[in-house]
């Protein structure tokens, strides 16, 4: 039997030693400027004109959407919108270290990952109308994404879920062999909940290849993160669990790219996780259920609308000539054209038929869901027009 | 008297709460400065200060944990679920602990001054994690008692009695009818009864029961049903744990017949509980099976909402089985 | 065959699934060297090696969220909650995660794979926290499946079929049998269907089912109701969701009579749901109310378990009244 | 509105910095030697003799009750129990540093804090036989303490849920104007607990004065701490809360009290939360029901024993003069007599009437209780010898 010894890394004090914050000092990771020019002891990550373009027409992309959907949003035309402007670094940046056979597993403003990964206009507006084209079958509220092709897996709304799955989702991975890690990302909010803390230590102890990417971005709908935490925001936890960490300037694209590409060679390389803090600031509402002027002032919202992480990549990108102002203007133009086109169009494709409000309950409908289900379509039959999203194809 | 809809309501009992008590004290997620996100703690944190109304970080377990705690050295937590649908995490904080404690430390400690305000229910295009009806699982659990309003005025004199009953109590908010439910409500104090269900209207040929958000559509079914001659005669249960056997006994014994109807999916349901006792208790008097018209026994779908509902017309058409049997 | 108490049938199980499909996985507190608090692990580790086997931290919440995860990856979790009493921190795991991941995905992901099992039940003079029995409240999770058996050969069946059971199942294990059940049990593998109650016993008087440790107490009261010549046939209920409402109606349109019992406490008990479905459904059949014996309404007692328990005596007694109605 | 800036106390970096363990190194206070001498660089607390005596005394009949009740049990006179032996040093140190109006919320190996409350031999043995002179009317298991006039919260099995409800009853002592903490006692394993996440988080974020106190004793159950986190114990987590921590041997009876009255002070006065980690080793089996040969060494447990924190106090005491064998030895004598003579005493209590079953489920019994006891008093009546412990007191 092996003999342990739970104190052999631990020194004596003989003095009453009080350790507080402020020990650690975690600094951020900061590559580009507000201005777009790189720090000079800044080393910044390879990266082809091709990969450039592609975060920050994903950028812009993500930015145009959000707009749009808010205002379809406001016109009634869907339920509920929820914007990530302003963050678009932290997701796009990293879902840009990452290759395709990696697991994104995201909270709900991560719209810039998955559009990176190739996720269409159409299937965004799908997944908006909660239509019969979106694979989720349209059961769960708009932003609620998710493809399996994609390996973007299904968003749910209860918050901080996603963390310790994420970890038991790395481990499978590891124990199939894979070359593929797990990103889960979640809120600064979200991390106050039990489940941050029972995935980040399961990580750790499983050594699980796993990247946790927080997005602090200063607020939990209205409460700001002063009333959320009293550390030294999350990435001090990190050293807590014995988890590496690395925080990173959220609105720095090229810093999130490489805070997440090293992330990702330590998970693979040493098969254990890996804690990312992006500081970021959420410029948009919660959500459109949302109003921040009754807790932040304008003010705040400009300084932070000062340090636009699209802005901030467009000029890097501007000064080494990679970027065609009358260009970027059409693919703008044409980016807020396919948005409307889709949406319109979209807006007439119908939901699934009611069969398929039992399915998927279970791998096969049992005997009092098959009856539930019959009840029910003799019910609609009897009054078509009270239910007329279904009675039309029974 | 003010008309007031039932966040209004809500509002204005717990001002009154803690006008009258200075250890009730009320936080959650987003309740501090912002009020809520359905803004039924306004005004709260401006008029009491931050250390009585105030924001936690966001861990319902926690939440709960933390009220537990308060509850027992002797405050009067008036803790906030965001949505019930967000309730689970606390749910070993409730089962294990809140509803245990009285009971496992023989009278010497209890949660008793807990009160846990939650909006419920669907028809606000939710999808499954806004619109969840769980009261059934805190039914199957002694020592808590569950509550749920119907309207401003019911929401009012309920909540209040919550607060000051010395048992904890799950406060169930029917989020539909937060700003839908517009009613007189006397801006002075006043309690309703716990564990005692209202009949709202007498009627000879079924009994119709319901609670929250329902109660509405029951009410328009029973319309349709009166207007084909079948007499209904309907009843708020408003406390779901304890619930008021006797008034359902009393009443289906006269009718011979009862139906009920919750959101919350049908199996496991509280319907079962009322179905199982009610069977025993009136056994002679049932002149047809006892019914329930509920959910279905799925996560409650965004798409098919309005199917999966136990609308009015199911609920027209399981009365017309029920009295044609 | 081979002599086995449960506790080694369980580990058969395991054994085989384990054997059989590399991607089966096991673990939770005290499951990996130690071979968990009751040994029904035992070996695997040494077999399998720590990769399979393997001890978590001690957070029920993680262990089902790191399982849900392991589900939806493809692996195939059999993860172990300790006791019973101890699965509410993994509720919200349990209701919003493991049994809504596939129809909120429509079908592109699932946490099929995940069995979880758990120790439960009273009789061990364990008081509080070591006896309670949650079954109901997880037969109202659509998407959950919940099984619990009552012997040694159900247990290994039953516990390999919930394993290749592509549904999530609570597989929840009666420890007051652990040790005290022996019987004979297959060393090869075999599978009893999930979902499908068993009549033990014919009978014309009276319908008595129940589940688990629970169905000795049964036999035994049936002994002495057949003594007095009641006729009993007994069900084993076997799956509590989905549950086989069909063989209890067959069994009830025959006898006339039912009678259900559970440790669990009484109010919103799984036997509500059967008493309210089987009302419905046999409402022309039934001679006499359908009888529960269940717990009493308050937590599980220590110094009063022998009086709490719904014991042999309690349902001769209820039998009895039953028949003579 | 108030500007917020969540960024002001972060620096920057320009390289990838990947923060990892062993950054803190958290030294553990010591006070005395293995062999009772003080460090040379140590300045030990004040203790009066008469307090240095209720220590010794305390941890004592600790230890004795412990190996009389192991004893019982296995003689089948009680169902259950759970020693602290090798532990005494961390519970009954700080319970000496607090004073009698400080809530206690224990785990459940605590039973060195509560003796030294005043908790009586015949209040121990009215618990163990769960009779109906036990406050808590017998209703828990062997263990499950709980006393009022002490200020001793009834334990419950559930782990970790404890802290968070340590965090609110610490907030309610603040908001009431009281010049009282409370302490907050659990194992390394229920540190694990999404509740130790939620209590500590919280108690920083609302300036709760609470202590808590992890006892880390190397195991929870079979599992060693090396399979429960990876980072540096617990007390490395402090920091990312930015809860104020001190490190402490628990085998070090002073050090423990010297680090308790820190921290009473600190939360006192600052109206905050202090976290202590009390590096301990738990010589005993977890239970009765555990048997620790089939998980560690017995060379491990030796080499723990060698540490004994009562041998080190009595050798600290002698040096001082304080410790008379003599006197001892008849201390110790009585004490178990005491045991001893208070357990065949107390065996024959009565357990409660069985109107008892129904009360404090709510304040007042509801009608269906009223009913189900009712039915059960009856059917007791019917079968008297079937239920002996309650038929003849209907
Ligand atoms: C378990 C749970 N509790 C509460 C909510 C309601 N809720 C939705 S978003 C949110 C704030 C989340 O903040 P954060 O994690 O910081 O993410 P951000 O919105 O800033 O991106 C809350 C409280 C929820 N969805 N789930
Ligand atoms: C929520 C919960 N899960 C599991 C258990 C079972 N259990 C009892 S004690 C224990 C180990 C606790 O270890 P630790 O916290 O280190 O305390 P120690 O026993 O070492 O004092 C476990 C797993 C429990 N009581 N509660
Ligand atoms: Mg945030
Ligand atoms: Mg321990």
């Amino acid at each position: 039997m092996k003999d342990r010894n739970h104190l052999s890394n631990i020194g004596l004090s003989h003095q009453v030693n009080v350790i507080s914050n402020g020990l650690l000092d975690i600094p951020m990771l900061q590559l580009l400027q507000a201005d777009g020019v790189p720090h000079a002891q800044a080393t910044l990550p390879d990266m082809t004109q091709q990969k450039a373009e592609k975060i920050l027409g994903t950028m812009q992309f993500i930015r145009i959407l959000d707009e749009r959907m808010v205002a379809a949003q406001r016109q009634g035309r869907i339920s509920f919108y929820l914007a990530c402007t302003g963050e678009e670094a932290s997701t796009v940046g990293s879902a840009a270290a990452l290759e395709p056979q990696d697991m994104i597993m995201s909270q709900y403003r991560e719209q810039g990952a998955l559009a990176y990964r190739g996720f269409t206009t159409e299937q965004f507006m799908d997944q908006m109308f909660s239509n019969e084209k979106e694979p989720n079958k349209g059961r769960q509220m708009p932003i609620h994404y998710g493809v399996k092709e994609l390996n973007f897996m299904t968003i749910s709304s209860p918050l901080g879920t996603q963390i310790p799955q994420a970890s038991g989702y790395a481990y499978g991975q590891k124990m199939a062999g894979l070359d593929a890690v797990t990103i889960c990302y979640f809120g600064e909010g979200a991390a106050s909940e039990g489940d941050f803390h029972a995935g980040l230590n399961m990580a750790a102890v499983l050594k699980c290849p796993v990247i946790f990417l927080c997005r602090n971005n200063g607020y939990a709908i209205s409460t700001p993160s002063e009333e959320q935490f009293a550390g030294d925001g999350i990435a001090s936890r990190g050293i807590g669990y014995g988890v590496k960490t690395i925080r990173v300037d959220g609105n720095d694209v090229m810093a999130v790219y490489a805070a997440t590409q090293k992330a990702r060679e330590i998970a693979l390389a040493e098969q254990c996780p890996v804690l990312i803090e992006a500081m970021t600031y959420r410029l948009a509402a919660h959500s459109t259920s949302d109003d921040p002027s009754g807790y932040r002032s304008k003010d705040e919202e400009e300084r932070w609308r000062a340090k636009d992480p699209v802005q901030r990549f467009a000029a890097w990108m501007q000064s080494k000539g990679w970027f065609d102002e009358e260009q970027n203007k059409l693919f703008l133009e044409q980016s807020r054209q396919e948005v409307l086109s889709e949406l319109k169009r979209v807006e007439k494709v119908p939901i699934c038929k009611i069969d398929e409000i039992i399915t998927d309950v279970y791998d096969v409908p049992p005997w009092h869901l098959k009856e539930q289900l019959a009840e029910l379509k003799a019910h609609i039959a009897k009054y078509p027009d009270a239910y007329p999203k279904t009675s039309g194809r029974l | 008297m003010a008309k007031m809809n039932m966040l209004q309501a809500v509002n204005s009992a717990l001002i009154s709460a803690m006008t009258k008590n200075e250890k009730v004290m009320v936080f959650g997620e987003d309740v501090g400065h912002f009020g809520g996100v359905f803004r039924a703690t306004s005004n709260l944190q401006e008029k009491f200060g931050k250390n009585r109304c105030f924001n936690t970080p966001l861990t319902e377990q926690g939440i709960i944990g933390f009220a537990n705690g308060l509850a027992a050295q002797g405050s009067v937590p008036v803790a906030e679920i965001q949505f019930a649908d967000y309730i689970f995490p606390a749910f070993d904080q409730i089962v294990n602990e809140t509803a245990k404690w009285r009971y496992r430390s023989g009278g010497q400690f209890s949660c008793g001054s807990l009160t846990i305000r939650t909006p419920y229910g669907g028809g606000i295009a939710g999808g499954l994690y806004h619109s969840q009806s769980p009261e059934a699982f805190f039914a199957h659990i002694p020592g808590m008692k569950v509550v749920i309003p119907r309207n401003p005025y019911q929401a009012k004199g309920l909540l209040l009695s919550a607060i000051q009953d010395d048992n904890p109590v799950l406060f169930m908010e029917p989020k539909r009818l937060y700003r839908a439910s517009v009613g007189e409500v006397p801006e002075d104090d006043y309690i309703i009864p716990l564990g005692k269900a209202e009949v709202l209207k007498q009627g000879s040929d079924i009994s119709l029961l319901a609670w929250g958000a329902q109660m509405e559509v029951l009410e328009k079914a029973a319309q349709m049903a009166e207007e084909q001659g079948i007499s209904c005669e309907i009843i708020d249960l408003r406390s779901i744990l304890p619930w008021d056997r006797d008034t359902v006994a009393t009443s289906v014994q006269k009718t011979g017949r009862l139906l009920i109807s919750h959101e919350a999916p049908l199996t496991g349901g509280f319907a079962s509980e009322i179905a199982a006792s009610i069977q025993e208790k009136c056994f002679l008097h049932l002149e047809s099976p006892i019914t329930r018209v509920c959910g279905l026994d799925t996560p409650y779908p965004l798409a098919h909402e309005k199917e999966y509902m136990p609308d009015h017309l199911k609920i027209f058409e399981a009365i017309k089985r029920c009295v044609h049997f």
